[in-house]
């Protein structure tokens, strides 16, 4: 007699412990196996471009934290970048360099994020999460130095930052930049060479770089596929042609490739930031009339390299206090357009793996 | 060789189950369990002689009930809550309600208001922070052209109804003045931390030095 | 360094291949017409001199007479970007070609540009409402929406 | 007075007239079976908090600490919370099986403790076939979570409880046959007689046998890197998804007591049970290497992370049941060898001899098996820049 079996569609989501916020999958198995699955966004979504419309330029530097909130600095940097480049508005050098170490900490503290929770889904009870969120404390330690908040920053402003930092961040600085490579070095050993993490996470969730480009694909999960394409290096912003250090690749595009690419740009994160601390120059950290700025007519899109891949900001300036449109190219957003053919063909536990490897953030995918 | 990576895992976790460095990395908040070692140490005397002096502090704490305050330390630049803000530099001018981003400042003036040190001024009727909506982003302190308004420390605000969030003039002019040192450059000059520091007055928290009537006059001759 | 092609070396390449479907040009961007968008879209995917493979963004903008949708280009074997733009009259179902096919990295955001701007893509496999739940009344960015 | 079945029992009809043996029978069951559950009940409480305490540590946290002296109290005031707590079940749910799902989870942890030496003797005496007994009735536990899965009428959870039913089965045939060559060597079913007849641990003895044990057993009771029934990332909790108040407390009894239960056996089949040097008593022996176990079995939680599905079944399948069936093969080769068909138990000397080979073959197998199992995939590649992509160039 054959066996009578049917799919089963399950909602992954909106509250469940692996959707990285408010976030819905719906999945078909048959068993195990994922047969189709439709992603649904939209739970979080706050209508930020259209809040733009009616702020000032300064006050949408506030809305920038609240879109990837785990990369508060990056999003700040972002904003400003194509600000300034609408506005021609030149930057002091220092503030500059304040803007590459503040974003710099803060690729390291979103990708500890995402390695905690990458491994809390493969199934590590919250110890690796544990160990990454205390090596994060200190991050946000030094952002609450430099500006008072620790999460929703607000620290930069067009033309420059909020306020230079104060005396007791350097040296609080310095022990964290002597201490990071070795939180590092212990992470790596944990799980890199764990068995149990390889035979979870390698051939598993493979994006050709091929297909990645075609999908706008951009950050780490495009450079895990092997294409070596950072806008730190190919589009420098800031001080960036002046720093030393190297992009990490992958080989295969899959989610080991995803986690340990990340893994190395904290290394070389670290890099930039010590390379920065020699080199700082004394000086102002502020434009004078920024805060009240009224940009010329016309557009821009500014883009910068956030931890997640290529945040871009579109503005559309009509000459008056607000922007006329103001467009967030998020990139977590758009990684999820390969979500679908990644995870169809894999197990369930597959699925969360992947899902998880993409480290997206509902912030940025809602906006 | 395979399988040799899980054990190295092993070792790591059993490193931060043992080292103390890697051990004691947490805050309880707002106090902590304390053991008899570490009163010694605080009444700065031999653990035996403490245990002989108090020995019912020695036994509660030997069973792990004695208790200490301890609150995570924060930065003086920390943008805290309940802000500061003092009346004698306010003029009213409202650009803290102007640059809010969200729009939860009121402020309602009134004209007839007194001569103060910076000039006329309005009299300040109505002064509400909506802090239930307030993201701490510190604008208003930016804003603010004559350091009237700052942000304040605390962090422990939480109500049971959101109206209670609304802070008013009362308690504004009520509240204990010690300002967040974010983006204001001359209490940092002076290493001032709200979180041990004295209330600072008013005359202190401005961001000039009120000059002297010869110094204005000589540098308005000028022109 | 990323260079950007100005409007005029785009609208050079792109006359040359496809006359007439250049309208104007600036110092940074170029509009195309609108139903010649895939053709372009794909000519300037696969042209080895220009390489445009990868997508970065694309924008609507809502210029009360008209719609300007906007595609950020870049080729990364060139380290070229360049930005076309193609306007879109009319504010009953506004409609553009979709360059789905061409680039499967404008799948997301032509349905976000649907949903909140109320432009219709003709080809794309899923126009459906994304952010907003179906159903909703109206395309909030737009200029006149009003709530 | 050793608390047992047989001592109460003899006490008992002692004080009844005669004739009254049935009497006597059912108030030393029911005696015994109270003081068994509730102490067990306590210890499984106690074992919680230190679970939790270790693993707080292990995660540089603190665990539980606020209730009495060090959180001490922490496991009353959870059971208080979870006794108090309203008892939702779905509407649609099947209220018979999913009411007996925890306590069909339960009961067998319980039975288990019934018949472990902790000292020389157990409470319900010398049962002669133990080992059987453990095999049948910890067997038992794969009902209790396929009713749970099943009752709650929760796609999840029903997604939980059928990996689980998958799991459990194919890992108790390497659990058997690995207890079955502790049997071999000792030459007896009982556990006592398995205890007596360790003079040295059958751990150095048997350590293949140890290891399969160990797999097996954590896979049994469902714990890292075997979680994969209760994956809370994926499943939300698995089979007890749609149980709260005391049927989730008591499912939560039933996965605590389960390292207890392992622990136990582990102990007693390969640690030498209560044996060890008189200066302190059986009773504590037994107590240390239990705990020594369970931090085992705590610290692995700790550290590493979860199976997929298709590799936990494939490393029973694949990896354990080849492991397990040589152990067995090299045991029964050894005492054919050793013993020559006598029945007097082996010599501390030749075990040593045997466990020397054991240690080496078990070294050999597990190489052989990483090599085979172990993916080539898995090694490191070398990552080559795609040429789709120049962010160096200068385009002209």
């Amino acid at each position: 007699m054959p066996i009578r079996t049917e799919p089963v569609t399950i909602n992954l989501g909106p509250q469940h412990p692996s959707t990285h916020g408010v976030f819905r999958l719906r999945v078909t198995f048959d068993g195990e196996e994922v047969i189709d699955l439709e992603p649904v966004f939209g739970y979080l979504h706050r209508g930020t471009e259209k809040l733009a419309e009616e702020r000032t330029y300064t006050q949408i530097v506030t809305l920038t934290d609240r879109l990837d909130y785990e990369s508060a600095m990056s999003n700040n940097l972002g904003y400003v970048t194509a600000l300034e480049k609408l506005g021609g508005i030149e930057v002091p050098e220092r503030a500059m360099y304040l803007r590459v170490i503040s974003v710099e900490l803060q690729r390291i503290a979103s990708h500890l994020v995402f390695t905690g929770f990458f491994l809390q889904e493969l199934g590590t009870f919250v110890t690796m999460l544990m160990y990454c969120f205390r090596e994060r404390e200190r991050i946000l330690d030094l952002f609450e130095m430099l500006c008072g908040a620790r999460i929703t920053v607000s620290y930069m402003r067009p033309g420059g930052l909020t306020q230079d930092a104060p005396s007791d961040f350097w040296p609080a600085l310095n022990d964290f930049l002597e201490d990071m490579p070795g939180y590092i070095d212990e992470l790596e050993e944990l799980i890199t060479r764990n068995e149990i993490v390889l035979s979870r996470t390698r051939d598993v969730g493979v994006l050709d770089p091929e297909v990645a480009i075609d999908a706008s694909i951009s950050g780490p999960i495009l450079r895990a596929s092997g294409v070596q394409w950072d806008l730190r290096k190919a589009d420098p912003y800031e001080i960036y042609s002046e720093m030393d250090f190297e992009i990490p690749i992958g080989a295969t595009g899959d989610c080991f490739d995803r986690y340990i690419v990340r893994l190395q740009e904290m290394r070389e994160s670290v890099k930039i930031i010590k390379q920065c601390v020699d080199k700082i120059p004394d000086g102002t950290v502020k434009t004078d009339g920024a805060f009240f700025m009224r940009p010329p007519e016309g557009d821009a899109y500014g883009c910068v390299e956030a931890p997640r891949g290529e945040l871009g900001f579109y503005i559309v300036s009509d000459g008056g206090i607000s922007p006329y449109r103001c467009k967030i190219r998020s990139p977590s957003f758009i990684n999820t357009t390969m979500l679908r053919d990644m995870i169809v063909g894999g197990k369930m536990s597959d699925l969360i793996v992947i899902f998880g490897s993409l480290a997206v953030n509902m912030g940025e995918v809602d906006r | 060789m395979y399988g040799t990576g899980i054990i190295r895992g092993l070792r790591i976790t059993l490193k931060n189950l043992l080292l103390p460095s890697r051990m004691f990395t947490l805050h309880q908040y707002p106090d902590r369990k304390v053991g008899i070692l570490w009163l010694a140490q605080n009444a700065d005397i031999n653990p035996l002689k403490y245990v002989l002096a108090n020995p019912g502090k020695s036994i509660r704490a030997i069973i792990g009930l004695e208790t200490v305050e301890d609150r995570q330390p924060k930065h003086p630049r920390f943008r805290g809550e309940e802000f500061t803000w003092y009346e004698q530099r306010c003029t009213g001018c409202a650009s803290c309600a102007k640059y809010c981003p969200l729009g939860i400042i009121r402020i309602v003036t009134e004209p007839s208001g007194n001569a103060m040190p910076e000039g006329e001024k309005y009299g300040i009727e109505v002064f509400d922070i909506d802090i239930g909506r307030c993201m701490f982003c510190g604008l208003c302190v930016e804003a603010c052209p004559y350091d009237a308004l700052h942000l304040g420390s605390g962090f422990e605000e939480g109500t049971y109804k959101r109206e209670e969030l609304v802070i008013d003039i009362d308690r504004l002019r009520k509240s204990r003045k010690k300002p967040s040192t974010w983006f204001r450059p001359q209490l940092e000059e002076k290493s001032y931390d709200p979180g041990i520091g004295r209330d600072v007055d008013w005359t202190e928290a401005g961001r000039h030095e009120s000059p002297s009537s010869d110094d204005q006059a000589a540098k308005w001759a000028k022109r | 360094m990323t260079r950007a092609l100005t409007g005029g070396e785009l609208a050079v390449q792109i006359n040359d291949n496809f006359p007439n479907t250049v309208d104007e040009y600036t110092d940074i961007s170029c509009y195309i017409q609108s139903n010649d968008l895939p053709k372009v879209a794909r000519f300037l995917k696969e042209t080895p001199n220009l390489n445009f493979a990868f997508l970065r963004s694309v924008s609507a903008v809502d210029y009360i007479d008209h719609f300007e949708i906007i595609y950020h280009l870049l080729s990364m074997r060139l380290n070229l970007s360049a930005v076309v733009k193609t306007k879109c009259p009319g504010r009953e179902d506004p409609c553009v070609p979709s360059v789905v096919d061409v680039w499967r990295g404008a799948n997301l955001q032509e349905r976000e540009i649907w949903d909140l701007m109320g432009i219709r893509f003709d080809g794309h496999p899923n126009m459906k409402r994304i952010m907003l739940w179906e159903g909703f009344q109206g395309h909030p960015l737009r200029k006149d929406f009003l709530r | 007075m050793e608390l047992g079945f047989r001592n109460i029992h003899a006490f008992v009809s002692g004080i009844l007239p005669d004739g009254l043996e049935w009497i006597a029978f059912s108030i030393s069951g029911i005696f015994l079976a109270l003081v068994v559950i509730n102490a067990l009940v306590g210890v499984a409480a106690l074992y919680t908090w230190f679970e939790r305490r270790v693993l707080g540590r292990f995660q540089s946290r603190l665990g539980p600490n606020r209730w009495g002296p060090f959180g001490l109290l922490q496991p009353l005031a959870d059971i208080i919370k979870l006794i108090t707590k309203e008892d939702i079940s779905p509407n649609s749910a099947d209220r018979i099986v999913s009411t007996l799902a925890p306590i069909a989870l339960l009961v067998p942890a319980f039975l288990v403790f019934a018949i472990i030496p902790f000292g020389t003797n157990s409470f319900l005496g010398d049962l002669n076939v133990g080992v059987l007994f453990i095999m049948g009735v910890t067997g038992m536990n794969t009902f209790g979570i396929f009713m749970g899965g099943w009752g709650s009428r929760n796609k999840y959870a029903m997604l939980g409880a059928m990996r689980g039913v998958a799991m459990l089965v194919s890992y108790e045939v390497p659990m058997a046959l690995a207890l079955a060559g502790a049997v071999l060597l000792a030459g007896s079913l009982s556990l006592s007689g398995i205890v007596a007849s360790q003079t040295l641990p059958f751990l150095i003895v048997q350590p293949l046998g140890f290891l399969v044990f160990i797999i097996a057993a954590s896979a049994e009771m469902s714990r890292a890197p075997f979680d994969m029934i209760e994956a809370e990332s994926e499943l939300t909790g698995g089979y007890h998804t749609e149980f709260s108040g005391i049927k989730f407390a008591i499912f939560q009894l039933a996965e605590f007591m389960a390292p207890l239960v392992t622990a136990a056996i582990l102990t007693v089949v390969f640690l030498g049970g209560s044996r060890g040097p008189d200066l302190i008593p059986g009773q504590v022996w037994f107590i240390l290497k239990a705990l020594a176990a369970t931090f085992l079995l705590l610290w692995i939680r700790a550290t590493w992370p979860r199976l997929r599905v298709d590799q936990i079944m494939g490393f029973a399948w694949k990896g354990l049941f080849p492991l397990a069936l040589l152990n067995i093969f090299l045991i029964a080769a050894e005492i054919q060898f050793f013993q020559s068909g006598g029945i007097e138990p082996i010599g501390v000397s030749t075990l040593l001899i045997m466990s020397g080979i054991n240690w080496l073959v078990t070294g050999i197998a597990i190489y052989i098996l990483a090599n085979v199992l172990g993916q080539p995939s898995l090694q490191p590649k070398k990552p080559v820049p795609s040429p789709l992509a120049n962010m160096y160039a200068e385009a002209e």
